[in-house]
């Protein structure tokens, strides 16, 4: 089902989606610095940007989430989960590949024993409003990795920018409940056939020559390979590329007290943190920065798909982007195929 | 959906310091709520996430066997912040508490075999589940020939000591305990595990072998296991790794794809094998 | 010319042994970047490059690789950080042998990139002009309108000390005469200053990068990391952003050489360097120190003046 | 907005050698001082890491006072004047970042100086008790908001 939503009812459409729901969308928190937030009002909303720093992931798995906030009354403690999520929420404008890696922690984080019920009912109760990403950007890779610029999996609604106005297609049952939204015009042949070639133009864009195939195998043999002894040097062991990986999905339990009240708080963690894995005993498994560059290279390429049959990477490129050593995945990955 | 995060109240019944450093305290924890306590079924080498809030989460095995019903009981080593704070924690204060967590010894695989325990300093912990699970009396039958050595650095540091006189009064099981440095009351054996292993020499003939400890004293073992002929799928031992979630999801334990959390921590020698040398 | 003579030097140390690497620019990924390499093999020389986009401040490898006798290229700044490091004893064993580059100040690749519309595939750089290149577009932009405000207040681009230069000393004065964000930002009450504080630290996602790029900041253990005792909370309240940016900043105090490498690693563009200016211009105020100028005495904050200010004390 | 009764906390770092047994001299003779200090005795002036300061006025303290001997009485010959210059620079770095300088307050206050004492913290608390309380980076404003379900605004 497809339909027309010119750019001047883009406002009142965000109103209705403001008043309905809990909308996430892109805005800039400073002049190039967009990311994911809830929004209170239509007009910070803007589409036109570039794939935020921080990824969709934010949205349903936030960087620092209270699990449960508990109180302390004479000898028992009283304990309160904030797992309730208490509105319908939608995603706007969410790219291919960040909507890919929602899916690709969804399958961590559903598990077979067990649920991680705080990203699970956030993910159930969120509808995706997924964008066509017309100007992949040189660092994209997103065809190498089995995505693409106009792939629609996992988006309930796709937005396409025409111009002058989006082209809005409603892909499943989710999306469904969108499709009676007053500011949903009736679209022309023209239209479609402009979304056409767009996707055209923008799929010859994106990187497809990385070769991530068959990559999970070869790097069996290469766990002890004097390849990691060089490959880690520029590595100043940051956590940028962890933190802004739409995939990597690794997190810190910690206790916030305050007297007598105080929360249980997860907070995103990075491999590549010394601190990590470092025991209370003093002995570290991954001790230096070989053995954690190891783990983020090979937990994505490796060890994940022995568990998933799939990578844990969407080629969004931006490990590559903000690394501020400039330390290129592609590179990596040529480089282990080249062997 | 169950929320795996949530700990369920439990008391501390009893506190007690196992060892003459002070360093090793036992609790006994009992369940504040009867529903808890009958959905807690465990084998012997699982663990719990034990949280004090405000302090945090730390995962310990679990100490008592699945046969003493009613409590649980866990050995704490004093050294960061959470393990300070339980051992501060009064009998009649409150622990959160979350599992059992991760797979315990492969009691199917041991029935009807001959079973070497072999155990260094306070890893004794799950070992001691295992061999009070096994030698409750209908239990006894499940395994044939049972061996046990258990060693610590001094006397003073032996776990659970009035068990350990009352094992090695038994005679259905072979029981040798030894330190690495006697005292002037210390009457046993005296001498490392693995040479003490080496002169107990078991036969490694329809028999397996769980091994706990220290890494320096898993590490001179392992050769003397294989000098008596025991292979790596019928050696087993338990893993410790920074743990935080204890399901699998925070992602800090793992060793290659395996986590040791929710696919261990117990192993065997033959999948150890087969991993990247990150532990 | 600087860059062949770069790889002549390296070459030579190499094959002669007297480092074990060098530590120098390469060709980065993406225009508008270069990236550190780390060259053990003479032959491997040649892959050294020198432009201005040679942006990071090596100087923090040198705690990674502190096993080694480095050969280390520098520029102005960076050889400032290596002077600071020395006077806090880092260099017991392995001082590093410092190759030094007069610099030319290096160009800001943020700055670039808003100036553009479109996005960036191709950047060159001739004499003082940078050529950027992208789909349908070539913009030929003065290379002094778009450096890091850092190097535009930089007054010591010809690294002080150095075992080699690899050209003649640059004229040293100051593109600017201070620090635009500073004067700016003194300039507001107080109420607004906090708040510019506090809005700039609040898009941190505490990935540390600032940290790590930075060669001052080499703590065994971190006070962010310290669990006993637990300085710091780990998620994003505002009051903990805060507290990290200010703590990490004055942390710096005495010891920052003001390389800008902090603000440049931020994947969120927050704004640092004024931070650790302010300390810098304080420290010279009023101990009348500066960083990685002088190469013997301890740095300011472990020693002191009998003389040294105390209106401020009851 | 604040109320009356509002009574600023002070948090007060005594060297062991002068300013906490000046601040005993009061004590025992009897000289009244606010008691809106807390004391925490440190070996030395010198020893006052700065992140104990800003820790402090995190965790929700309004002022902080790090008193020790006077220039040239330290026990330790020079930990006093090491803690006059992180003083220093802490206090105008303060003021930069947009924190009232006159929360965090040096002062040197000997054994024998228990008058002198009295009178610091007076003209401490008054000083800080003009400031109002510091909501800027406590902690506890911000305790149970989760930055993911604050709203763009």
């Amino acid at each position: 089902m497809k339909f027309k939503l010119e750019k001047r009812d883009f406002k009142p459409f965000l109103q209705s989606l403001i008043d309905g729901y809990d909308l996430y969308a892109p805005v800039h928190l400073a002049e190039g610095v967009p990311v994911y937030r809830k929004m209170g009002r239509p007009d910070e909303v803007d589409l036109s940007l570039l794939n935020p720093q921080k990824s969709l992931k934010e949205v349903f798995f936030p960087q620092d989430e209270v699990m449960f906030r508990y109180e302390k009354v004479d000898q028992e403690t009283q304990m309160v989960s904030t797992e309730e999520v208490k509105r319908e929420r939608v995603v706007l404008g969410a790219r291919p590949c960040d909507i890919e890696a929602i899916s690709i922690i969804e399958e961590v984080f559903s598990g077979r024993e067990y649920t991680d019920i705080y990203f699970l009912n956030k993910r159930k109760a969120t509808t995706i409003i997924g964008m066509a990403c017309h100007q992949p950007l040189p660092t994209c890779f997103c065809s190498s990795t089995g995505g693409g610029p106009f792939v629609r999996k996992g988006s309930d609604l796709f937005l396409i920018d025409l111009g002058e106005a989006y082209l809005v297609e409603i892909l499943t049952e989710k999306g469904e409940a969108f499709k009676k939204n007053k500011f949903f015009k009736k679209t022309s042949a023209k239209n479609l056939q402009l979304a056409k070639e767009l996707e055209e133009k923008a799929s010859k864009k994106t990187d497809s020559t990385i070769p991530v195939k068959g990559i999970d195998q070869k790097l069996d043999q290469w766990v002890e390979s004097p390849f990691w002894d060089r490959v880690h040097e520029k590595c100043i062991s940051c956590r940028v590329c962890t933190y802004l990986c739409p995939t990597c999905h690794c997190f810190d339990i910690m206790d916030e007290a305050l007297n007598e009240k105080g929360q249980r708080v997860r907070n995103w963690d990075s491999c590549l943190s010394e601190f990590y894995t470092l025991e209370t005993s003093g002995h570290n498994p991954r001790a230096t920065c070989r053995e954690r560059t190891r783990q983020r290279l090979m937990h994505k390429f490796n060890y994940f798909p022995k568990i998933f049959d799939r990578i844990a990477c969407v080629g969004c490129g931006r490990c590559i982007l903000y690394c501020p050593v400039n330390f290129d995945i592609r590179e990596v990955i040529k480089e282990i195929n080249a062997k | 959906m169950k929320n795996p995060y949530l700990p369920i109240p439990m008391v501390v019944k009893k506190a007690s310091i196992e060892t003459t450093d002070r360093m090793l305290r036992s609790l006994e924890l009992t369940f504040r709520k009867k529903e808890d306590e009958e959905a807690f079924q465990f084998i012997p080498g699982q663990f719990c996430e034990l949280s004090i809030l405000g302090k945090g989460e730390a995962s310990f095995g679990i100490a008592s066997s699945p046969t003493e019903k009613g409590s649980l009981k866990f050995t704490i080593n004093k050294a960061g912040v959470v393990t300070t704070a339980l051992h501060q924690i009064e009998e009649g204060e409150e622990i959160g508490i979350r599992g059992p967590l991760g797979n315990g010894y492969p009691m199917d695989l041991f029935e009807g075999k001959n079973l070497l325990v072999i155990g260094g300093g306070f890893a004794f912990t799950t070992l001691r589940s295992l061999v009070a699970y096994l030698l409750h009396p209908p239990n006894r039958t499940k395994v044939k020939d049972m061996t046990i050595i258990y060693g610590a650095r001094m006397p003073g540091l032996l776990l659970y000591k009035e068990e350990l006189v009352e094992w090695g009064k038994r005679d259905d099981l072979q029981f040798v305990v030894t330190v690495d440095q006697g005292n002037k009351d210390w009457k046993g054996k005296v001498g490392l595990v693995p040479n003490v292993l080496e002169e107990v020499a078991p036969s490694s003939e329809d028999t397996y072998a769980v091994i706990c400890g220290p890494p320096i004293m898993i590490k001179f073992t392992f050769p003397k296991l294989m000098a008596l002929r025991f292979p790596n799928e019928r050696i087993f031992t338990s893993l410790e790794r920074r743990m935080k979630c204890g399901i699998g999801k925070c992602g800090r334990c793992n060793i290659g794809h395996l986590y040791v959390c929710k696919d261990g921590p117990v192993f065997s020698y033959a999948r150890l094998e087969k991993l990247p040398k990150d532990y | 010319m600087i860059q062949q003579k770069l790889r002549e030097i390296a070459k030579e140390l190499l094959m002669k042994k007297e480092v074990d690497l060098i530590i120098g620019f390469g060709e980065g990924t993406l225009p508008l970047r270069a990236t550190p390499i780390f060259v053990r093999d003479p032959e491997e020389a040649e892959r050294i490059i020198w432009n201005s986009f040679c942006e990071n401040n090596l100087a923090t490898y040198l705690h990674k690789f502190d096993r080694f006798k480095v050969g280390l290229i520098v520029k102005g700044c960076d050889a400032r950080s290596v002077v600071a490091l020395n006077l806090e004893k880092r260099f017991k064993n392995n001082p590093p042998f410092l190759i030094g580059v007069p610099c030319q100040r290096m160009v800001d690749r943020r700055k670039v990139k808003k100036a553009v519309k479109g996005e960036i595939l191709k950047a060159l750089e001739e004499d003082d002009r940078i050529i950027v290149e992208g789909e349908g577009f070539r913009v030929i932009l003065k290379r002094d309108d778009f450096l890091y405000t850092s190097c535009q207040v930089c007054t010591h681009r010809t690294p002080v000390q150095a075992n080699v230069l690899v050209d003649q000393p640059v004229e040293e004065l100051p593109l600017v005469e201070s620090h635009p964000d500073m004067d700016q930002f003194e300039s507001k009450s107080l109420e607004e200053r906090w708040k510019f504080f506090e809005n700039e630290a609040s898009r941190c996602i505490r990935c540390y990068a600032c940290r790590e790029a930075c060669p001052m900041c080499y703590c065994r253990e971190c006070f962010v990391d310290s669990s006993r005792p637990k300085w710091i909370e780990k998620g994003l309240s505002p009051s903990d952003l805060t507290f990290y940016h200010m703590v990490r900043a004055y942390h710096q105090s005495g010891r920052c050489s003001g390389c800008g490498s902090c603000e440049r690693a931020c994947p969120m563009e927050i704004r640092l360097n004024y931070l650790t200016q302010k300390l810098n211009r304080d420290a010279k105020e009023l101990f009348g120190f500066e960083v990685g100028i002088n190469p013997d005495g301890p740095p300011p904050l472990s020693t002191f003046e009998t003389e040294d200010k105390q209106d401020f004390i009851k | 907005m604040m109320e009356k009764s509002w009574e600023p906390k002070i948090l007060a770092f005594l060297c062991n050698w002068c300013s906490y047994a000046g601040a005993d001299l009061a004590g025992t003779s009897r000289i009244q001082y606010p008691s809106n200090i807390r004391v925490i005795r440190v070996p030395c002036s010198g020893r006052i890491n700065p992140l104990f300061i800003l820790k402090a006025l995190q965790s929700g303290v309004d002022g902080v006072l790090v008193s020790g001997c006077h220039p040239g009485d330290c026990h330790y010959l020079s930990g006093n004047y090491i803690g006059r210059r992180k003083s220093a620079t802490l206090k105008c770095f303060l003021e930069f970042l947009g924190i009232e300088g006159g929360r965090v307050q040096f002062s040197w206050v000997s054994a024998a100086e228990g008058v002198k004492f009295s009178r610091v913290v007076q003209e401490v608390t008054e000083e800080v008790k003009k400031l109002g309380p510091l909501k800027k980076f406590k902690k506890s404003s911000w305790f149970g908001v989760q930055s993911s379900e604050k709203e763009n605004e």
